[in-house]
């Protein structure tokens, strides 16, 4: 029972989760915390490839709007069944993925930054100006919401929330995999130093794909989850703006962290709800947050809690050090 | 009017104001390692700064530019001393990070102040119209070409002939390296924000008349300057100039012989064939 | 004929119009529904721009709506069945994107119980029209998109009237002004790409050549020259523009720089006095043009006292998403009271069109023939044409 | 000449230096020895100005000079040759050693004299002139780095290890060109792993440990302290 | 022999760095590199261990041409490196370090993540066994859990060597490890050494502490600009007079210092 104990408090969180739909039936509440949770999907693939691997990237808007274009146009244009078109949609989106992937990850630091800054915006411009395929400027409407599975359907705000919320959990516990596995360990090595990666045999062009691709494909199901849940996509979700906010979300809650993007997530778009009052100077006070955060809390909100520990932990170990520095050099060999 | 002429004119005055935002840019990106997503803000903040100076305190349009100059250069100043100068040591991500929390803050303060709404600027070279070789233009649009030209060789001279723009060079390159040899490093530092951020008003203040002022004006520029930073690779002078005016002209061109609908992309296009074939840039020099 | 003509505008991603004068869009609306005492309250709902590059069009449309609502709630309120109500305006912040509105409006239906929402674009009506039904509110949705009331949603009143009316007189004036060719260069908004494709097919119906067409986008395109420069190669004898009036202006006073000398096609959300303020009095730019006529322009019993108090209060002069939402509140109000209901939104969707015929003439901003079964209204328009610099109004009829 | 007097130095929690008092007087050539890690870099880049110390005073020809910025300090006379040489690795070396005469740039005909003198001590430098520092191998940069350094004509050079990473044939040359340096009337202080060759040059030495001065004396004091020969020298 | 190059060359724009070379390493052995700074010596390690393209010549490993190999392949063969500045990842523990240097014997995938397959398991435990093992051997054992970034420079190379060794190779490459490290503690390094050819590996070093290498080197490689001027063991280079001229200096100083 280590494994529960180790995650006391994630599984915490996850029974108040699915408590909350029984103990509320207020649908404004719920539709705010299944896009919280559907953005936190999108945001979990960013974390992947910029805070283990250490790309940062800047096309995960176009990514996102990639899997909830093709979600929308199977089901609307095509008439695809519902999870047939989730699939290819998620399939299409990693494809994409892999195609940028390929050239985008032959570009290092701030070149892979402005490089997919460009890509995500030569993905708006599509969307935005192909409108015979995308609608253009004027969206996608009257995209179906997520198929039955056998008797379960999901028409309602509930089902939906349930249902966005299992992906979330298969994404949270896809990523805790990965990240605490052997292929984790690649990925940090690469974010560490390209060059010593591939010195100690990591074939880092690989390594980076994988995560990038990986990547997408969660900001695609996001994307499609999205389509789906709001039932209508304009070409604004894949803007720079857009992309900038799911940047926010990733910084406040903490990069390179495993609950970051959902902290992050959860943590702005509900303050942002609770701020409407504030409109236009919400964004004043976001601004200089964002900076503040990045000088002073650079892995956001979990990554000082972390710290804070860590902090605790060190000053503990000094003293040891201290008594035990006395007899520390090495006499060479074992 | 013939077409083709018009268009080269249209390429030149609009590659000169890219290639002003690009030099502005490629100081603090190429040379600080600084990539300042907040440069369209500065930007845009130059074009209110000179519309404003001359709408609400009734300055002519060079003092008024004077003036922007000495805002937006003077706010540059103040995000290198209190955001960049403390994210020295902080990897390179957190820089991108502050710099958008910026640009978000900037463009909210402006729209709080006047409004989100489009502004014109008209100048005492807004209406005079002079038409040579084929060609029709204001001679605010000279304007545009003679300044920003005047403006690019004085940098270069300054860079490169003067011991004061070898610091900002030499600082770029080992920060507590330049400090040991006598150079006051923040004083480099916040001379270099000084100078992109003159820049980005100069190239709003003399835009601006033949566009519009209004709060997103920044957005595409920088996106654009971006991609004129690297294709004339990061931190060169000279790069940046030539990389502006490649882009004005293919844009012009490119919208009359390709696509009007897509000629905003050929800057990424070209971006995204440049570094497919060459990772590091088309300039880039030998790595260690 | 109409003697209520005026624009018709939406303003899609791009801020409104607005002369340099204007209220600031960041500027919060004080929203003063103080409550007449001893009534009841009907809490309205609003989900527009109110932040980002929108906010001025947004809080324009909010000013209409608590103007009215405040004169309301001044006369002390309206009577229903017997009882006296109040309007109380609850507005939220959408930033123009879907999403948001669908929570603002789950969250006004949760929190105010309102029976009616404010939705002043489409991409906010579609996404809220997937639930509204359900949720038993009523969307009065600003957005020119026929597809909101195609969509058979049966609590959808579409509040501006189509563009269609327009093109036909347009044309026909411009045609036998200039000549009949004609080269299109609309802004790249939902309205400028709906008004392109309706113009270019009945241009050429009319026996007019189309000889160029693009789009301007105002919010990236860097320059207009290159687009202006393309436009003119053909040596077209009209060329149709439009969008916001200060971009419109711009785009105007660069053709003419360009040598153009034939007439402008005015889409009907720029305004012809405003471009001439923009460009600070020029009358050879604006020369033949034809658009629509502003409010201003068109001053008449039912609008005269709002276009005043407006300007009063606001230092600006009215848009036309001011006046809609303005005329809006009045309908709704009567529409309550022919329902005899305050909360049954559909009782009160089946009551808009008799409302709309009680609403008290001095405030029929605009001449409103109805409330059609699907829920859109209907506007008669008029034209504005430039004729030896002077703005004149034409019927359409004429 | 230059004075520290219980001087403390911290690396937020960490004290790398811990109440050092040494002196260093006008013509010497002092050396400190250390190993890793003791705090003879964190000493050099206090004087210089990089660090500031938590506690103690340093003074300069009797002025008080703790926490003033390196850059002051070099128009003042203390000239600073770090670890890790921070060179502007995309300059060439004729623009790195310009770049050395920043404080004393008005002055051009002893730039040009300096410049001379550069170029005679480290023949490969002037050879280079056009390479940039950065394509230079180890031991090239740790002399364009020195050269740099003496740019500045300072009255007291600060040489961080300057022997690190370089052939014996160089390390001899360097030696020789600090004893030259030295008995051209410059001070320096040099800290160094390579006891033996620096004791030889050396009128003096402190020996540091974890932060604080263990030993300290003359060239034969030292050569004849038993530890110091075993933990520094070898054998 | 075990790895050979013939004609290697390798050219910065107009500068030869490494030229027209000729190396053989042998099985079991110390191979040291020497010359004067700037003879190119690093860059005959980078172009072999495939981090830098080669510009003209061959190389073989076990008869095998691996010339075009990149460096993450020529790892995999059994060839390993540490860098002349140290190159850890600071901000890791010198386990985590050592760890992922074993990833590249290991064959688990994200499936095998994802499903927790019996081979990640094992070879999570593999990695973290073969870690401990070298942290072991190269005496670490009681910093593993220790930042990279708090422990000693001497210890920074012992956990270099870690993680080379952590690769399972048949040779290292060792570029300066004894720079900056005291005679005290450069003595442990040269044991330290021993006991890797002891354990049957074969080390190729760079060193400019004459006084290391004539002690524990077989056989020494001398370049001068690019340019292999002399091979042969300790004695008959001590004695070559071009490499006395090129490099070693007429005086005693530099070989005593050490
Ligand atoms: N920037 C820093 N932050 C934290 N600790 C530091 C920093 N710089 C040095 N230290 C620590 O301070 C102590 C002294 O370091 P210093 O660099 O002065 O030693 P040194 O004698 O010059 O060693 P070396 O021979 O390696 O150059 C060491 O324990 C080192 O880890
Ligand atoms: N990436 C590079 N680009 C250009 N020139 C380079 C590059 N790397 C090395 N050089 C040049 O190649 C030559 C050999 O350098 P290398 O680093 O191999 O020398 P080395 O023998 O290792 O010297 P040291 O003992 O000082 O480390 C030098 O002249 C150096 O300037
Ligand atoms: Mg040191
Ligand atoms: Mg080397």
């Amino acid at each position: 029972m280590s494994m529960v104990k180790r995650n006391a408090t994630p599984l915490i969180f996850l029974l108040i989760a699915l408590v909350v739909p029984l103990v509320t039936d207020n649908q404004y509440y719920l539709y705010i915390l299944t896009l919280a949770f559907i953005w936190s999907i999108a945001i979990y693939g960013m974390n992947l490839i910029s805070g283990y691997t250490g790309q940062l990237t800047l096309a995960h808007a176009g990514f996102f709007a990639i899997g909830a274009y093709s979600l929308g146009l199977l089901t609307v244009d095509v008439n695809v069944p519902y999870w047939l078109a989730f699939l290819l949609a998620c399939v299409i989106t990693t494809v994409a993925g892999l195609l940028i992937g390929l050239i985008a990850l032959r570009t290092k630091t701030h070149y892979f930054a402005i490089y997919t800054l460009c890509v995500g915006y030569i993905i708006y411009l599509i969307i935005y100006q192909w409108d015979e395929l995308t609608g253009g400027v004027r969206g996608l409407i009257g995209i179906e919401p997520p198929g039955a599975i056998g008797p379960i359907t999901f028409e309602s705000a509930e089902s939906n929330y349930y249902l966005v919320l299992a992906f979330l959990v298969l994404t949270i516990v896809f990523m805790k995999f990965i990240t605490e596995s052997l292929v984790g360990r690649t990925f940090v090595a690469i974010r560490n130093s390209e060059e010593l990666a591939q010195t100690i045999g990591i074939n880092t062009m690989k390594q980076k794909l994988l995560s990038f691709v990986i990547s997408t494909f969660f900001a695609g199901m996001a994307g499609a989850l999205y389509a789906s849940f709001v039932r209508f996509i304009g070409p604004e979700i894949s803007y720079t703006m857009t992309m900038f906010d799911m940047l926010t979300y990733l910084i406040v809650g903490g990069i390179g962290t495993m609950y970051g993007p959902l902290v992050g997530t959860f943590l702005i778009v509900t303050l942002t709800q609770s701020l409407q009052f504030m409109e236009e100077y919400r964004m004043l006070i976001f601004g200089p947050v964002l900076v503040l955060l990045v000088i002073f809390y650079p892995r956001g909100i979990v990554g000082g809690i972390q710290m804070w520990k860590a902090k605790r932990q060190y000053k503990k170990q000094q003293k040891m050090a201290k008594q035990a520095s006395n007899s520390s050099t090495y006499g060479g060999g074992d | 009017m013939d077409v083709l002429a018009q268009q080269l004119f249209n390429g030149l005055t609009i590659g000169s104001v890219y290639s002003l935002v690009a030099l502005g840019l490629t100081l603090v990106y190429g040379i600080l390692h600084i990539p300042n997503f907040a440069h369209g803000a500065l930007y845009m903040v130059g074009g209110y700064a000179t519309l404003m100076s001359m709408t609400l305190l009734g300055m002519p349009y060079f003092i008024a530019m004077f003036i922007a100059i000495l805002v937006v250069g003077g706010i540059a100043v103040l995000m290198e001393r209190l955001v960049f100068n403390q994210l020295r040591d902080s990897p390179p991500i957190h820089d991108k990070i502050a710099a958008i929390g910026l640009l978000l803050f900037l463009e909210t303060l402006i729209r709080v102040i006047w409004g989100a709404d489009y502004r014109s600027m008209s100048t005492p070279f807004s209406d005079n119209i002079v038409s040579f070789l084929g060609v029709t233009v204001t001679t605010q649009r000279i304007l545009i070409v003679v300044a920003a030209i005047l403006v690019m060789i004085a940098l270069q001279l300054f860079l490169k002939k003067t011991m004061i723009g070898a610091s900002i060079i030499a600082m770029s390159q080992d920060r507590e390296g330049a400090f040991l040899q006598g150079i006051n490093a923040n004083r480099v530092a916040m001379l270099t924000f000084f100078i992109s951020g003159g820049l980005a008003a100069v190239a709003a203040g003399i835009n601006a008349p033949i566009n519009l002022v209004y709060p997103d004006m920044g957005h595409l520029v920088i996106l654009k300057a971006f991609v004129i930073v690297i294709i004339g690779g990061m931190g060169s002078v000279p790069g940046a100039i030539l990389g502006g005016y490649i882009l004005g002209f293919s844009e012009s061109l490119g919208a009359t012989f390709i696509s009007a609908e897509y000629s905003d992309i050929i800057a990424f296009v070209l971006l995204v064939i440049i570094l497919t074939v060459k990772p590091q840039g088309l300039f880039a020099k030998g790595a260690h | 004929g109409g003697e209520d003509a005026d624009i018709t505008e939406e303003a899609e991603g791009t801020p409104a119009p607005g002369g340099p004068d204007d209220e600031g869009g960041g500027e919060e609306v004080e929203v003063d529904t103080e409550v007449a005492e001893g009534t009841e309250v009907i809490d309205i709902g609003f989900s527009g721009p109110l932040s980002g590059a929108g906010a001025y069009y947004g809080n324009n449309t909010l000013n209409g709506i608590s103007m009215a609502m405040e004169e309301i709630n001044e006369d002390g309120g309206f009577e229903v069945d017997g009882e006296t109500y109040s309007f109380n305006l609850v507005s939220l912040d959408d930033q123009y994107l879907p999403d948001e509105t669908g929570a603002n409006v789950r969250r006004l239906v949760q929190e105010d119980d309102t029976p009616f929402i404010f939705v002043p674009h489409s991409g906010g009506t579609y996404a809220t029209q997937v639930f509204n039904e359900q949720d038993e509110v009523l969307l009065g949705s600003y957005s020119s998109e026929p597809e909101i009331t195609q969509q058979g949603n049966d609590l959808t009143w579409r509040i501006p009237p189509t563009y269609d009316n327009y093109i036909e007189p347009f044309s026909e004036y411009q045609m036998e002004r200039f000549g009949t060719d004609l080269a299109m260069l609309p802004p790249n908004t939902e309205f400028g790409m709906d008004w392109a494709e309706a113009l270019g097919p009945a241009w050429e119906e009319m026996g007019g050549d189309v000889i160029h067409e693009s789009s301007v986008d105002y919010a990236q395109d860097t320059d207009f020259y290159t687009l202006v420069t393309n436009a003119l190669a053909d040596d077209p004898d009209v060329l149709f523009v439009g969008g916001s009036s200060e971009p419109t202006a711009q785009v105007m006073s660069q053709a003419r720089e360009l040598g153009f000398e034939g007439g402008f096609l005015v889409m009907d959300q720029a305004k012809l006095d405003e471009i001439d303020n923009v460009l600070g009095g020029a009358p050879d730019v604006i020369e033949g043009s034809v658009g629509v006529a502003p409010l201003v322009d068109d001053i008449h019993e039912g609008n005269e006292q709002f276009v005043s108090d407006y300007q009063e209060m606001h230092d600006a002069d009215p848009g036309s998403e001011a006046g809609y939402h303005y005329y809006s509140v009045y309908i709704l109000a009567e529409a309550m009271k022919a329902a005899g209901e305050t909360e049954d939104a559909h009782a009160i969707r089946e009551h808009l069109d008799e409302g709309l015929h009680q609403v008290d003439e001095d405030k029929r901003i605009y001449d409103v023939s109805g409330i059609d079964e699907d829920g859109g209204m209907t506007t008669e328009l008029r034209m504005a044409v430039v004729e030896d610099g002077e703005v004149e109004l034409v019927d359409f009829d004429h | 000449m230059l004075t520290l007097t219980d001087v403390s130095v911290r690396y937020g929690f960490y004290e790398a230096l811990s109440d050092i008092s040494m002196h260093v007087e006008a013509g010497e050539l002092v050396v400190l020895l250390g190993a890793n890690g003791a705090g003879k870099s964190t000493i050099f880049r206090t004087i210089s100005g990089l660090n500031k110390p938590a506690k103690g005073r340093i003074e300069w020809k009797g002025k008080s000079i703790g926490g003033v910025p390196a850059s002051n300090l070099v128009k003042a006379g203390i000239g600073h040759c770090p670890e890790g040489r921070k060179l502007f690795p995309e300059m060439n070396v004729s623009e790195n050693l310009k770049m050395g005469s920043y404080a004393v740039r008005r002055d051009k005909k002893a730039v040009a004299e300096t410049l001379e003198r550069v170029y005679t001590l480290f023949p490969i430098l002037e050879e280079k002139q056009k390479a940039s520092a950065g394509s230079l191998s180890g031991g090239q940069q740790q002399m364009l780095a020195i050269g740099r350094a003496m740019m500045a004509r300072p009255e007291l050079l600060l040489l961080d290890e300057p022997s690190i990473g370089l052939a014996p044939l160089i390390v001899e040359q360097v030696f020789d060109v600090i004893q030259e340096i030295n008995r051209g009337g410059t001070t320096v202080l040099l800290a160094e792993q390579n006891a033996n060759a620096a004791l030889k040059i050396a009128d003096r030495g402190y020996v540091i440990e974890d932060g604080k001065i263990v030993v300290e004396g003359d060239r034969e004091e030292l050569f004849a302290n038993d530890d110091v020969r075993k933990a520094y020298i070898g054998a | 022999m075990f790895i050979e190059t013939k004609g290697l060359t390798k050219a910065f724009g107009g500068l030869t760095a490494v030229d027209n070379v000729d190396v053989g390493i042998e099985k079991g052995k110390i191979t040291a590199i020497i010359g004067p700074n700037g003879a190119g010596k690093s860059t005959l390690f980078n172009v072999i261990s495939g981090f830098y393209p080669t510009t003209k010549g061959t190389i073989t490993f076990n008869g095998e041409d691996i010339t075009k190999k990149k460096a993450f392949n020529v790892a995999k063969l059994g060839i390993a490196r540490t860098f002349q500045t140290t190159n850890l990842f600071e901000q890791a523990t010198v386990m985590d370090n050592v760890i992922v240097g074993h990833r590249l014997r290991t064959k688990s995938g994200v499936f095998d993540a994802l499903l927790r397959t019996p081979r990640l398991k094992r070879e999570e435990r593999e990695s973290r066994e073969k870690a401990e093992e070298v942290l072991a051997f190269v005496g670490l054992t009681k910093e593993a859990n220790r930042l990279v970034s708090d422990v000693s420079q001497e210890a920074k190379k012992r956990a270099a060597f870690a993680v080379a060794l952590a690769t399972d190779p048949e040779v290292v490459f060792l570029d300066e490890p004894a720079a900056g490290v005291n005679p005290d503690e450069t003595d442990g390094l040269i044991d330290l050494m021993h006991k890797m050819v002891a354990n049957g590996l074969t080390v190729c070093l760079i060193e400019h502490k004459m006084q290391m290498i004539m002690e524990i080197a077989d056989h020494i490689v001398v370049l001068n600009q690019g340019k292999k001027i002399a091979e042969g063991t300790p004695e008959e280079i001590q004695n070559n007079e071009t490499v006395i001229q090129a490099y070693l200096g007429g005086g005693d100083e530099a070989v005593d210092a050490n």
